[in-house]
C-alpha cells in the first residue's frame, strides 16, 4: 500500500476497534446490571458501518435499527453520551429516555436507532426525499438487517425510492439470522441482491468482512446516489459473532458455524493485511489501542458521573417544548445544543 | 361567500402551499385524479407533481415518509383516503410519529400533518366506514382534530401545520358537501379550544365533527319541548379542552356525549370518566353517552342509519338527562 | 376448432357475457339509486375470472377484490343472492350486510370481497396453509389487481407462499390503473411477472382478454400449484372499460386509448374466433344471449322481491351465534345453508 | 405443583396441540429459538416444525395467514412478539378477523387466538412497552383475555381454541417468571366472568392482567390501614364482565380502576363511565382512576418506574375514594 492508502486503511481500523471495544464493554456493563433492557451488540459487524460512515459527508442522515452503537459511534456521537443514554442518565444523548435501541443524535443527523424491524426505511425514504424537493445534494444512509427484508415496509420503501429516484444508499446488513431464524428459512429468494433489483434499483453483495471492499462499494454506490441516479443498495455479508441480544441462549446455529466466521474477523483481517505490508508497526498499532481503551474508559466515567433527569420532566417532550420552538422556524430539527 | 367544505379544504391547502415552499401534498390519487373525494382536485395542474405527489398504493411506505420528510425539514400532508386504510400506516404513526420526540430526549419534532376521511353514513360497509379518531385520541405525541365546520375546514389545516408535532385530521365524509357561508378573509383558527355552537342551559350535549348537525339538529327540537340544550363542540379531541367541558357541565349539571365510534372504549367514556372526576357533586344526573351500536358496519341503510347516533337517540338521550332527579 | 372444443368455447363465451349484462344492469341499478355505497364493475375484464375460474375444483377456494361480482357469478353465486346482497335485503348472499364490495359464500368457498386493496393475499395464503396441513389437494384462487403489488402485504403474503410452497394460484389483474394511478407512476419496475420471480415462483404474463389464452395458463398454473409444485402466478394483462367506481371521472386516461382497448373486448374476440370458425351460428349465439338476459331478470326479480332484515338483529354475527354452534365442529365455514 | 406462568403457558400450548391436529403454533422465532420469552421452548422437538411454525418477519403477512387458516378449518395460534409490533397486523385483525363474521351474513366464523406479550417495567423504551389490550378491547368482533395468574395462564388458551372467534391473549411480560403453586388437574376456565381475587367491603380495586399484583400489595397495604379492598381481577377485557363490576360497586360504593394503559380513551375510562351510568345514585365517591402517564415509555428505571401504576398511588387513590363523604 502506499502511505497515503495505509494511512487510511490504519483510520478504518482504528474506527473498528472503538467500535469492537465500545460493544465489549457494554457486555460488561450489561452483566454488571449498568445497562438494561434489550441490547444488541454489533461485534463481528464493525466493518459495515465503518466502511460505509467512513464515506459520508456531514450533512448526510444516517437511519440504522436497534443494533446501532456502532453506527452513532462512528458517526460522531459521542461514546460518553451514548454509554450514558444506556445507563439512563440526562447526560445520555436522548435525556435517558431511548437506551441501546433508541439513539438519535440531531447534531450528526443520526435518525435512530430503530426497534420496529424494517421501521426505519420509510424514514429514509421521507428524509432522502425532503433532501430532493430542497435541491439538496446529500445521502441518506439506511441500515437495515436482512431480516427487514421479508417485512412489507421494505417493499413499500425500495418502490417508493425508486419511483421517485431518491437518494437513498441502503445497507442491508446480511449476518444471515434475524435472531433465530437463518435466512433459508425466512425467504424464498435468499439472494438479496436481486430484491432490489426486482425494484431496478442498483445492487451488489460486498464482503462485509473487508472493510476496504464496503468502503469502496459504498462510495462507488454513494457518488452515485449523491449525483442524482437514484437509490442504490448494497448488501454486505457480514455475521455477528455474538448472541441475538443478551438473552439469546444460541440453540440455532452450530458453534462451528461461528468459529468459521470468527476466521474471517474483519478487525483481524485488516491488521494483518496491514502487518503483512508492514504498514502496522508495533508502536502504532499499540498507540491505537491505547487510544481506544483511553476512550472507552473516559466514557465509562462519564456515564459513571451522570445524574437522573427529575422525574417531574417525565411528561416533557411528548410534545416539542413551545417555548423554545419558533412555530415557523426553518431550521427544526437542527440542534439546540450539542450532546455532551 | 358561499362555499362547501370541500371546498374551504381545499383552499386551505392551496394557501399552505403558497405560503410554505416546504408544504406539499402526498397521497393516493391526490393528483391526477384529483382526490378520491375531490378535495384536491385542481393542485396538481397549479402546484405540479412534485409537491401534489400521487404515491402507489403504500400506506406504512408513504405515511412513513411524510414523517421522515418532516424530520427532514418539510412541512408534509399527507392524505390517507380512508381512516380504515389508516390501520396499515399504524405502525408508523404510533411507533414513530408520536414517539420520536420523546424517544430522542427532545431533539426531534415530527410536523406532519395527517389527513383522512373518516365515518359512516355513505353506505361504505365495514371496511370504510369506521370512526376512529376518538380511537387515536389515546396515543401520546398525537393531536387529533375534528373540523366539523366551515371554518375549521378551513382554518385548522395551517394551524396544523404550523405545530411542530404530528397532527391528525379527520373529516367526516358525509360534511364534504355541507355548505355554506364563510367569511372571505376566512383563516387560520385555534385548535386548543372546544366551541360552544348553541348556548342552552338545560343540559350539555357534548360532540364532535360529523355529529355536530345531528346534535344540532336534537337541540333545535329539544327547545320546541322547552329542553334548552348546550351545545359543545370538541373540535380537538387530543388533548381535549377540559376547562371547557368542566364549564358547560358547571352550567347545565347534566351531559350527553355524542359520537360516532364505537361505544366501548370511545372518546365518550373519557369525557365522562374525566366529568365524573372533576365535577362528580355538580352532577344532577349520570352522564349519558350516544355512540355508534358495536358492530362492522353494515352496509343496508336502514342497518347502518341504525347504527349510528341519530337525532331521535340524541332527544332521547337529552331527556333522560333532564328528567333525572339530581 | 373440433366440436368439443367449440362447445367449450361458446361455454366461455356465455359466462363471460353473463358477467357482461349483469355489470351493465348493475350500472343501470346504480343510476336509480337501488345499488349504493361504492361499486366496482368488471366490464372489460370478464375473460380472466371466466378463463380462471373454469379451471377450478368446487372444493378449490376463491378470493377476490372489491370488483368481485363477476368472480362470485362464475363461482356459482346465484345471480339473485348478488343483486339482492346490493339492494341491502336479507335475501343477499351476506343478509346485506356487506353490498358490492364484500360478497362472500360459504356454498362455493368464495371468501370475498376484500375492500382493502391486498388485504385478501394473507388470507389466501391461510386457506392455502389449511388445506396443505390438511392434506388436502386443492388450489386457493386469488385475484387482485396490479394496484396491490405496491403493498406490503403484496410481498409478504407471496414470500410466505413460496417459502412454504403452498398452493396458492396469484391472479394478479392488471388493468394498467389503481384508481387514477397509471402503472408506471406506481412501480418502479412495471414488469408484474418479474416480481413473483424475485421469490422464486413461476410466473408468466398473459393476454388477459383472450379467455382461451386465460383458460390454459390457469389449468398449467392450476394443475402444477395442485400438484404440489407450489404458488404460481399469473399476471392477466386486460383493460377495464368503465370508470374505476361510478364516482369517476375518468381525467387521467386519454379517449383513445380506452377505443383502442374496446377494440380488444374479450367477449367479441371470442365471438369473431367463433363465428370465422362457423362454430356460432346466429340461433346458438341469440340462446345464449336470451338465457343470459332471462338470468338477469330473474336477478333483478328476486332482489326486487327483497325484504328487509329486521333492525332488531343490527348486532347479529358480529359474534357467531353460540347456539347455532357446535362449539367443537370440525367443519366450520361450511354452509349452514345454501345461499338463496 | 410448583410452576411459573411460562410453564403454564407452555403446558396450554402442548395440551391444545395433543388435543387438537387442527392446532398448531405460528410466529417469529416460536420454533428454533424457542420464543422470544421462551414459552414455546421444546415445542418444535415434540411437535416438528409444520405446527411450530417460524415465520419471517412478516407481521401483516402471518396475522393474515392465521385469520385464513381459521377460515380454512384450522385453529391456529398466532404469537406476536410484543403488542407493539400488532400494530404492523392491525389491518388484518380489525379489518378481517373482526368483520368478516358480520360481513358475510354470519356465514364464516373465524376462530383464530392471537397471543402477544404487553406492558411495560423491563426498560424497553417506547417501542416495545405499550400495553394497548384495553385500546384494542374498543374493535366489536374481537374477545380480548388478560390472564393475570398461574390458574388463567393455563386455563385460558384452551377455551379460547374452543371460541368460534377471534381471541387476543396478551400476556403481560413482567408476569412469565411468577411462580406458584397449580393443581396438577388444572385445565380450561371459563373465559366469561370477572373474579374477585380479594373479598372487602370499603372499596372496589378494578384490574387486570399485570397490574393485579401491584394492586394486591396495596390491598394488603390498605388493610394495614384499616382499609378493606375488594380486588377484582377483569380477566376479559372484551366483553367485560358488567354484572361483576356492578356487583361489586353494589358492595363497595367507591371504586377506583388500575390499568397500564395511557389514561386518555383507557379501558379504565370505559370502566368508570359505565358505573357511572349504571350505578350513578349507589356511588359514594367519584370512580377513580390509577393509569400509565401519557408519554411513549421511557427507557430509564426511574422515569419508567414513575409512569407505571405503582402501590403507592393505587393506595393513595382508594384512600382518595374512601375519605370522599358520600
Ligand atoms: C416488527 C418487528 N418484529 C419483530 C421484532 C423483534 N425482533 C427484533 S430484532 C429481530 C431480528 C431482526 O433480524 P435482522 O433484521 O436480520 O437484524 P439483525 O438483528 O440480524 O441485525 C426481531 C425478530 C421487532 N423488533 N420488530
Ligand atoms: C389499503 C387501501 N388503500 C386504498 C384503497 C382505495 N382504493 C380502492 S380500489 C383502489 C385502486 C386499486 O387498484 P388495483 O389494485 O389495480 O385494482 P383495480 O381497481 O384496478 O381492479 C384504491 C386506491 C383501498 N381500498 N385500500
Ligand atoms: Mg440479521
Ligand atoms: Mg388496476
Amino acid at each position: 500500500m502506499n502511505a497515503e492508502r495505509a494511512e487510511h486503511a490504519r483510520g478504518l481500523l482504528h474506527q473498528m476497534l472503538r467500535v469492537r471495544r465500545f460493544e465489549e464493554k457494554c457486555v460488561e456493563l450489561y452483566s454488571a446490571a449498568k445497562i438494561r433492557g434489550f441490547m444488541h451488540v454489533y461485534i463481528g459487524e464493525e466493518a459495515v458501518a465503518a466502511g460505509v460512515l467512513a464515506t459520508l459527508e456531514p450533512e448526510d442522515a444516517v437511519v440504522a435499527t436497534y443494533r446501532e452503537h456502532g453506527h452513532a459511534l462512528l458517526r460522531g456521537v459521542p461514546a460518553g453520551a451514548i454509554l450514558a443514554e444506556m445507563y439512563g442518565f440526562e447526560q445520555g444523548c436522548c435525556r435517558g429516555r431511548g437506551g441501546s435501541m433508541h439513539l438519535f443524535d440531531a447534531a450528526t443527523r443520526f435518525f435512530g436507532g430503530n426497534a420496529i424491524v424494517a421501521g426505519g426505511l420509510p424514514l429514509a425514504i421521507g428524509l432522502a426525499l425532503a433532501d430532493k424537493m430542497a435541491g439538496r445534494s446529500r445521502v441518506t444512509a439506511c441500515f437495515f438487517g436482512e431480516g427487514a427484508v421479508a417485512e412489507g415496509a421494505f417493499h413499500e420503501s425500495l418502490n417508493l425510492a425508486a419511483l421517485w429516484r431518491l437518494p437513498v444508499l441502503f445497507c442491508c446488513e446480511n449476518n444471515l439470522y434475524a435472531m433465530g431464524t437463518a435466512l433459508a428459512r425466512s425467504e424464498s429468494q435468499t439472494d438479496i441482491a436481486l430484491k432490489a433489483a426486482a425494484y431496478e434499483i442498483p445492487a451488489w453483495p460486498v464482503d462485509g468482512m473487508d472493510v476496504l471492499a464496503v468502503e469502496e462499494a459504498a462510495r462507488r454506490a454513494g457518488a452515485a446516489v449523491r449525483g442524482g441516479a437514484g437509490p442504490h443498495f448494497l448488501e454486505l455479508r457480514t455475521y455477528r459473532f455474538r448472541a441475538h441480544s443478551m438473552y439469546d441462549p444460541e440453540r440455532y446455529r452450530e458453534k462451528a458455524e461461528v468459529a468459521q466466521w470468527l476466521e474471517r474477523d474483519p478487525i483481524d483481517l485488516l491488521r494483518a493485511t496491514l502487518e503483512a505490508a508492514g504498514d502496522l508497526p508495533e508502536p502504532t498499532w499499540a498507540e491505537v489501542q491505547a487510544s481506544v481503551d483511553a476512550e472507552v474508559q473516559a466514557a465509562v466515567a462519564f456515564a459513571e458521573a451522570g445524574t437522573l433527569e427529575p422525574v417531574e420532566e417525565l411528561t416533557r417532550h411528548v410534545y416539542t417544548d413551545r417555548d423554545d420552538t419558533d412555530r415557523d422556524d426553518t431550521e427544526r430539527n437542527r440542534p439546540k445544543r450539542m450532546p455532551t | 361567500m358561499k362555499t362547501t367544505y370541500r371546498e374551504a379544504m381545499r383552499a386551505a391547502l392551496r394557501e399552505a402551499l403558497q405560503r410554505d415552499d416546504r408544504v406539499f401534498l402526498m397521497g393516493e390519487d391526490v393528483g391526477a385524479y384529483g382526490g378520491c373525494f375531490a378535495v384536491s382536485l385542481g393542485l396538481l395542474e397549479e402546484f405540479g407533481p412534485e409537491r401534489i405527489r400521487d404515491t402507489p398504493l403504500s400506506e406504512t411506505g408513504f405515511v412513513g415518509a411524510g414523517i421522515g420528510a418532516a424530520l427532514g425539514g418539510m412541512r408534509p400532508i399527507v392524505e390517507i383516503m380512508t381512516v380504515n386504510f389508516s390501520l396499515l400506516a399504524l405502525d408508523q404513526i404510533m411507533n414513530n410519529a408520536a414517539t420520536l420526540s420523546h424517544m430522542s430526549g427532545g431533539q426531534f419534532s415530527v410536523p406532519v400533518v395527517i389527513r383522512m376521511t373518516t365515518g359512516a353514513g355513505r353506505q361504505l360497509a365495514a371496511q370504510h366506514s369506521h370512526s376512529l379518531e376518538g380511537w387515536y385520541a389515546h396515543i401520546p405525541g398525537l393531536r387529533i382534530l375534528t373540523p366539523s365546520t366551515l371554518a375549521d375546514a378551513r382554518g385548522m389545516l395551517w394551524t396544523a401545520l404550523a405545530d411542530p408535532d404530528p397532527v391528525l385530521i379527520f373529516e367526516h365524509g358525509s360534511l364534504y358537501n355541507a355548505a355554506g357561508e364563510l367569511d372571505e378573509n376566512a383563516g387560520a383558527v385555534d385548535i386548543d379550544t372546544a366551541a360552544v355552537r348553541r348556548p342552552g342551559g338545560d343540559v350539555s350535549l357534548i360532540t364532535y365533527g360529523g355529529t355536530l348537525p345531528t346534535v344540532l339538529d336534537a337541540a333545535a327540537q329539544l327547545m320546541e319541548e322547552g329542553i334548552d340544550a348546550e351545545v359543545l363542540d370538541l373540535r380537538t379531541l387530543r388533548p381535549l379542552d377540559d376547562a371547557a367541558i368542566l364549564a358547560t357541565v358547571a352550567k347545565t349539571h347534566r351531559a350527553v356525549v355524542i359520537d360516532e365510534g364505537w361505544r366501548s372504549g370511545s372518546i365518550s367514556a373519557e369525557i365522562s370518566a374525566r366529568i365524573t372526576e372533576a365535577a362528580f357533586f355538580d352532577l344532577d344526573a349520570p352522564v349519558g353517552r350516544v355512540c355508534s351500536a358495536e358492530v362492522p358496519l353494515p352496509y343496508a341503510r336502514h342497518l347502518e342509519q341504525a347504527a349510528l347516533p341519530s337525532v331521535a337517540r340524541v332527544i332521547a338521550a337529552a331527556r333522560e338527562a333532564v328528567g333525572t332527579r339530581g
